[in-house]
């Protein structure tokens, strides 16, 4: 009988811990949150959280993504680097960027430093506009200040574009700033939160993917860290036999876990790479990359 | 979960579509070889062998004999691809007057993928990227001093190289 | 246009090494495209490359060597400065063909 | 003639019957899928759209177009409560998201 008893209560105590504890974790965390954010502090954060867990790898490695995964995937990443496939995109973009529009611009008028060497600066928040700027919609402002229609921010001509700019900045340090303005700092948050959030029917949120499991595999490909995760961008994906730039990637991951996509360059794109650019400062750009 | 329902009839369209594609493309094949006027273009080009099915008979179409294994025959490939359609494939041999290398897929559509003629002088080891449908054995087959020597090596692979 | 073809031949020592980069869909007729109708075979067949008159390396492709198929051999001989001539026919008798400076 | 105009009499009303039972269906549908846009269209506001909403609310179309109402009501119903779902994903995760928040 006496058992039966200790049974019972047994039960009865470890629903009450378990009520408690419930209400302890709720109560802690509104508390943490409700400070305002605090960039400098979530980029420390976010560079320790993965250089904790891959203790072995190098920093400036992060930005290799799958490739740093695992040693089997480094060597055909470097058997494709010997004569990459996104060497046709490059010297598109090349070609591209210095022929003149029909007004006999170009886009170095567009760009400072003649759109040489300054891709590791973008995005950057606008002030007189109070938004996020992402070199492919510059690109395309700067194609219609000129008169020129606008391409797609999926296709070739834009990915050709940005590789040849990320090509000239090759080596240089993130260097992204988030000025003073409240609105910045707005944007950075929603950037922050997008990237944490569950979204479309698999109830993924991309850290889901990328924080909680790089390194793994999701059905067949190899997850890459968020650290480091666009500086490679554009990349030549074997998956897509062709070049993508940073739209294409967010919108494809939005329909792979069955969400719908927002358009390309909405506001909360632009804030996410804002917010995923900034806290891989430091790290080298390496784009255009190949990738599985 | 009352939504997986709806995507079996899509994939099993998908698969019946995809069997009648390939009945399609087979009709196909064997309508490209009677064009004559293609296989006179490049006589050398071994259009039998690119149409055979299995590696082994592959091989017989290429050179008309079988292979021997060989450790002479060196075949580097990823363990894992990691795309079926890009796997970096590369063969080299220590053998003498090397004169043929072929690179054959045993599970693709057609087993033949790639033959190099390496004329005198020229070394033997080449290296490419091929497709692969599936998780099978690549094949590499050398011909030096008039006998074939071949090695084989299991790719596993994840996503299938060959589309459709 | 520009040609379809990169190449970077570097000679050292006595022997060449030559890589080769081509852009081409390389098409295996089993692919079909976003309507579901197939894409129909398109692939580079032959690929030959001559050094001094020549055929130092002849690749015979089928439909399983991937898009923008690349290629590495090398050869003795070869000397900075030389010609490379080298050319390509796929199964549509589309053709290319360059001629590169051994470095 | 008049014999024709009678049969004509007696066969109106019950094709009218029919009908209305069908349109009763049709009418099911239309309710049901209306619903299910008036919550895709919510999930649209909070930016949180699900693809399999989409893909239920086009067969729920698709059947309806060819009379077979029961699988397009059914369809209709499904698309509604994917859309909820889509819904209750967005609000709950205005918070939950700093669960996962590297610190």
């Amino acid at each position: 009988m006496s058992g039966e008893v200790n049974v019972r209560s047994a039960i009865h105590f470890a629903s009450a811990a378990l009520a408690l504890a419930v209400l302890a974790f709720g109560a802690i965390q509104p508390a943490v949150a409700a400070d305002t954010p605090d960039p400098a502090a979530d980029a420390k954060a976010f560079r320790n959280y993965f250089t904790q867990k891959f203790p072995k790898l190098k920093l400036e490695d992060f930005v290799n993504g799958p490739y740093s995964m695992n040693e089997d995937m480094h060597r055909q990443w470097e058997e494709k680097e010997q004569f990459p496939p996104y060497d046709f995109s490059l010297d598109m973009g090349k070609e591209m960027f210095s022929k003149p529009f029909k007004n006999g611009k170009s886009y170095a008028d567009c760009f400072p430093n003649k759109g040489i060497g300054i891709r590791q600066n973008y995005p950057y928040f606008d002030e007189k506009e109070g938004k996020v700027i992402t070199l492919e919609l510059a690109l395309n402002r700067c194609r219609e200040a000129n008169g020129e229609p606008p391409f797609s921010y999926v296709k070739d001509e834009m990915a050709a574009l940005t590789a040849y700019m990320a090509f000239t900045s090759r080596g240089k340090p993130f260097d992204i700033k988030i000025p003073g303005d409240p609105r910045a700092l707005e944007a950075y948050q929603n950037g922050k939160r997008y990237f944490y959030t569950r979204r479309g029917q698999l109830n993924f949120s991309c850290a889901t993917c990328h924080v909680q499991s790089p390194g793994e595999r999701i059905r067949a490909e190899v997850l890459a860290p968020a650290l480091g995760i666009l500086n490679a961008m554009p990349i030549y994906r074997s998956e897509w036999g062709g070049m993508g730039t940073i739209s294409r990637r967010f919108t494809t991951c939005n329909s792979q876990i069955r969400g719908v996509p927002l358009n390309p360059q909405d506001d909360e794109y632009r804030d996410l790479e804002y917010y995923l650019s900034y806290v891989s400062n430091g790290l080298p750009i390496s784009g255009p990359g190949a990738r599985p | 979960m009352t939504t997986t329902h709806n995507d079996f009839p899509a994939t099993r369209r998908l698969i019946l579509q995809g069997a009648a594609s390939v009945a399609l493309v087979g009709l196909g094949g064997i309508a490209f070889g009677l064009a004559p006027a293609f296989a006179a273009a490049n006589d050398k080009y071994p259009e039998e062998a690119f149409k055979q099915k299995s590696d082994a008979d592959a091989i017989k179409s290429l050179y008309g004999k079988t292979a021997e294994p060989s450790d002479k025959v060196k075949l580097d490939a990823p363990e894992i691809a990691e795309n079926g359609a890009v796997v970096p494939i590369s063969v080299s041999s220590t053998l003498a007057d090397v004169t043929s290398i072929s690179i054959l897929v045993a599970d693709n559509p057609n087993a033949l993928a790639a033959s190099y003629k390496i004329p005198p002088g020229t070394m033997p080891n080449v290296a490419n990227r091929i497709k692969m449908a599936k998780t099978t054995n690549v094949v590499a087959v050398v011909e030096a001093g008039g006998k074939l020597y071949s090695t084989t090596k299991e790719v596993k692979v994840t996503v299938g190289g060959c589309g459709g | 246009m520009a040609s379809t073809i990169r190449v970077r031949a570097i000679a050292s020592g006595e022997t060449t090494e030559v890589q080769a980069l081509i852009q081409h869909p390389m098409d295996s007729g089993f692919v079909k495209d976003a309507k579901g109708e197939i894409i129909p075979p398109h692939f580079i067949q032959e690929l030959t490359f001559e050094y001094d008159g020549k055929s130092v390396f002849v690749a015979d492709w089928g439909p399983a060597v991937s898009k923008d198929p690349y290629v590495k051999f090398s050869f003795k001989g070869g000397k900075k400065g030389d010609d490379l001539k080298i050319s390509w026919v796929d199964n549509k008798g589309g053709t290319d063909t360059t001629t590169a400076k051994i470095q | 003639m008049l014999k024709s105009i009678r049969l004509l009499a007696l066969v109106l009303p019950i094709a009218g019957a029919t009908s209305v039972l069908a349109a009763g269906s049709e009418a099911d549908f239309k309710a049901a899928y209306a619903a299910a846009e008036a919550a895709n269209k919510e999930a649209a506001a909070l930016r949180n759209q699900w693809t399999t909403t989409a893909a239920a609310m086009a067969a729920a179309k698709k059947a309806a177009d060819t009379g077979d109402f029961d699988e397009a009501i059914a369809s209709s119903k499904e698309a509604e409560a994917l859309a909820k779902a889509s819904i209750f994903q967005a609000t709950s995760e205005k918070e939950a998201w700093k669960a996962l928040e590297i610190r």
